[in-house]
């Protein structure tokens, strides 16, 4: 097996697209975002149930790449993240097709 | 203004709904409904309030005042964003880029407002016009742009914002789901008219006022975590904002009607729409705009203050007002 | 027992619709209702259930012997839970832990078996009462409690749960969205009466039915896969406690109803919300105070065996004893 | 073919919204509907439509001509795959296990293109049969054990996919959740009756049409987001395809309606499931069965060129084959 | 980018709260949580679909945080899952904005 | 607390039950399924909820166990993955009760 970066980025639900835009142009092959249901920061309590507007749910996108990869999204995503609300982190995955990633 | 209108309009179903729903999330009760059947039925909501107003628009037609009314409509929903940022920048501490948000949330319009609206009017006996939807429909985006533009330099500079493409707030501007189903559902009630929409009236007509009961419960959920959220951020000049302003776009859009000639019943909509603030698709729009802007102040106002106050005082009062200067 | 009301029973649609979902999961089909549209449902079934009840209440009224019943049904709820923590440490293996928490189910109600009831003591012709559904919301809670004190120390250690609150309980209790909703909506039905009632019921009326039939299809499902995972977990002492506690619940209540003379409808509710045992509410509730206690099978004896029970059988059999014992 | 009845055809509320998820979708709008709500309408859709299938069956009961349309249906369904087949690998590049999987789509059914069918028949004053409502339930899967066969040594080797089960794609095949819930509902519409089914007749048929639309829209929405993302992979050959194929189906079961000599309403019914092609069942086989099968391929082809093709164009003109050869 | 921990705790809903509590007191800054659908354990196979009584769903809840903090949450979480059903580990992730954990 | 290893499979929910069985074959005492909503692959992007067939969702299955548990899996959802839409990653974890994995 050979070792790649997964990036986790718990992000809101309006700069999904954004973030999608950002992975794609650093050339990442693939990614998957997952809906977060509740979540806490800032000593508040949200819950998407509890969310009309559709403007305060978060996601999480799941991206496995190369090292290049992924640090080529960095920089932007951090960006991303200097105007809207979210988290990042990266941490070593084994992957079996490295030609896949 | 008959205290009559009042206590039906505080003692209907729907509102109680809506104070359930809020008393229950203010007790911390557990009560919730589930993201994607709340979604489903504010689509129901949506169609079957575009389909009416086509429907009755194909009986009517088009006509010269039809016209004025939505040149007005676009302007007003252009320029009562300015009037709420001055008001928002002199009574309270919000900075420029919250100030536009929220300003944008009261040039657009709150599409529940507006049928509760048209139920309180129905029930006193005064008719309106179907075209009012179409109305609702294009009044719904253009504080998006005016509160860019007041947002200023905050605004542009987030034009650069990573990721973020060239056409995105236009997309979101003119094809949000809010506006394409509203407008997508009126022409579609135009084209099919009275006879197709015979076929399909059990199911948007029928029960449509309970579900907008269910809807209501979900609002006042939402208005009440939101109000247990967003208390800390708003001081008392942005809550008394939240019940000023309705009011000074109501008179507003009264003195409109009142040169454009408007029936009772449609003086009255009208006022509503200008009165109401939007609390989905503004929202969205700002999160991509004004990402820096926070939620926490202008969905708290727009949902927990001017909503309410809307359907329980300001429904009411509209009316009484359109039946004095409507012609 | 007239073997007609028995065979109306069987073949309506509700019951029919139940043994649908019941097969198609013991047949492994991958037949299901998302989660959030099956919740959807059955807060539409309570909304329409507490409305429908508050509006009788409002043209009935309050009187001594309601108040009575409401006492009673207080009473049982606390109670009946004793009998079942009894009988099933007698009859079956089950810990102090388990069988309190199974206990609970007991004392508590099912709402779905209490409208099936009503649509079969209407359709034989009887009338009950709209302050039943009153008497089926406060029954929800009680049991909860008395399980906490017959779970002795068990329960008292998981006071010290980690992250646990104070007050968390009691929240769940007074507060679980089950009670809200059923209470809130009966006094929405009160205030609003028979004329805001009027505006809502082709919503709330009319399909109900219908779409009881939908949920009773997810029962099943939910009957049938919790029937397949806990099996293994219900010796067959455990399996006849799910026929005989309902049966022997029902009978106390038979008694109550004659004490307090009440009409054979209402004491054929009356038995059934006794006989009926909570799968919503209550497993909620056990998850927070008895977490120890194994839902497998708590939840496969009261959705697997007593209501299935309750639904064919336990129904046509109270309404037949209700009959003979009514005023 | 009278023009009346495809301008009826084109303007019905169904048809429109379709046409609106369509544009808003190819235009990106963000108009969207949960996924679980839209699962949840699809199953009131097939409760709907196999209740009443059932009920009618019980009016009219079994009779030699129905045993030999339902023998000729699975005869269909079976062998409808090969000239899909055949004729793919003659007109498109599409290799062996991707013509096999589209042409599965073929031999199976939409009922949904079924509906539409039956509503415009009556609106036109012909009369159909229950009963095809079990015919279309039996088309679903025969056409999926055809396209194993097709696929041949790729289908075999797939069966070797690791932690596949013995008997996982025969439970695919026979207790798919779109052929239990329409026979089931169709055993419990026979079962109940007329009696029984007036109870939740105002559920499953008054607001049927409504709720079509509604889930029409969404079928526009992913028929859209279908062409946009599947385009690249379709070539002239296979669009032409999702055109001729329905038309040659529709020819070979207008012969069989002739010789069994079905009456008008019937005969139209059964070309209309014979062109019509699945979405929702057949592609989660395919996935079980012919995992390298596109999906872009023979979803997009179904639902974005042969379905809109179908209830548009397709249906008048069946029905208008239909009453020339009809008894 | 700087080291910090990422806590999985996968624990029924009705534990949700409690959990959040444990976090909350350890100091954490934030969390999210996600609805998990279906499961395994025990030999035995769930699904939220066919769980009316919402007494069995699961969810997975993810909380970045400092060594410290996520320490502190551990021994009370360890106990948390003494009562409740649940699962919980713990990894390496780099971030980029260390004040934000 | 002790290292164990955390299998990530995203994979498409008609083979959700088959990488089931693979695990539970493999020995591994329990996973976790979440839904996934979006996602990117092949220069397209997907959404559920534009999705009326259910044929081209994904989930993310995750599972907890121990070196030789994870070891026999991965063969075979390796050759799962020849077959099915998919993406597999491995990382260490630490976790609290061994017996549990
Ligand atoms: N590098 C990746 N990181 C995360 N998710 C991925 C990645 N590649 C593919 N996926 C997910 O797996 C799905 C199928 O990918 P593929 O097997 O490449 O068609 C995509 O739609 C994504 O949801
Ligand atoms: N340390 C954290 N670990 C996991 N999720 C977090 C963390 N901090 C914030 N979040 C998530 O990100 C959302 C926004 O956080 P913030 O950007 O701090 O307002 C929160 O509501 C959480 O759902
Ligand atoms: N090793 C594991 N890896 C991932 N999830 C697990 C694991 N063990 C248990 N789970 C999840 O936790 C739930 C409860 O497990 P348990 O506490 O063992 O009954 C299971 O249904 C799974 O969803
Ligand atoms: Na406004
Ligand atoms: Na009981
Ligand atoms: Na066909």
């Amino acid at each position: 097996m050979e070792t790649r970066r997964r990036l986790e980025l718990i992000v809101e639900r309006m700069a999904q697209s954004r973030a999608g835009n950002i992975l794609k142009d650093a050339g990442i092959k693939g990614y998957t975002v997952l809906d977060a249901v509740a979540g806490y920061a800032d000593g508040l309590d949200w819950q998407s149930d509890a969310d009309i507007s559709l403007a305060q749910d978060m996601v999480v996108i799941i991206a496995i790449g190369d090292n290049a990869t992924i640090d080529r999204a960095l920089q932007n995503l951090h960006q991303l993240l200097d105007a809207h609300i979210g988290v990042l982190s990266v941490s070593d995955v084994q992957i079996m097709r490295p030609e896949r990633f | 203004m008959s205290s009559d209108i009042l206590l039906a309009t505080i003692t209907s179903p729907v509102v109680l709904f809506f104070v359930l729903g809020l008393g229950a999330a203010l007790a911390r009760s557990d009560m919730s409904i589930p993201e994607s059947f709340a979604k489903g039925i504010a689509l129901y909501l949506m169609i079957a309030i575009g389909l009416k107003g086509g429907v009755e628009m194909s009986k009517s037609g088009l006509n010269l005042q039809i016209g004025a009314v939505m040149i007005a409509a676009i302007g007003l929903s252009f320029c009562l964003p300015l009037l709420a940022f001055t008001l928002l920048r002199r009574m309270t501490g919000l900075d420029r880029v919250n100030a536009a948000a929220t300003a944008a949330h009261y040039g657009s319009i709150s599409i529940v407002t507006f049928v509760a609206a048209t139920e309180a009017i129905r029930l006193t006996g005064v008719s309106s016009s179907g075209y009012l939807v179409a109305v609702a429909a294009i009044m719904e985006s253009p504080a998006i742009i005016s509160a860019l533009f007041l947002a200023g330099s905050a605004a542009r500079s987030s034009g650069h914002i990573a990721g973020s493409e060239r056409g995105e707030l236009v997309r979101e501007v003119a094809l949000n789901a809010s506006v394409v189903t509203l407008l997508g559902s009126l022409v579609i009630g135009w084209i099919t008219g009275v006879e197709g929409f015979a076929r399909v009236e059990p199911f948007f007509v029928t029960p449509f006022q309970g579900v907008l009961c269910v809807f209501l419960l979900d609002m006042g959920l939402a208005a009440g975590r939101g109000l247990r959220r967003g208390w800390r951020d708003l001081e008392r000049g942005t809550l008394a904002f939240g019940i000023i302003m309705p009011l000074l776009s109501a008179s507003i859009a009264a003195s409109i009607a009142l040169i454009l000639r408007l029936p009772a019943g449609d003086a009255a909509l009208f006022m509503t729409l200008a009165a109401s603030a939007s609390y989905i698709a503004v929202p969205a729009a700002m999160r991509l705009a004004l990402p820096k802007a926070k939620p926490s102040i202008y969905l708290t106002l727009s949902l927990g203050i001017t909503f309410p106050f809307n359907l329980t005082l300001g429904i009411p009062l509209y009316l009484f007002v359109a039946k004095l200067i409507g012609t």
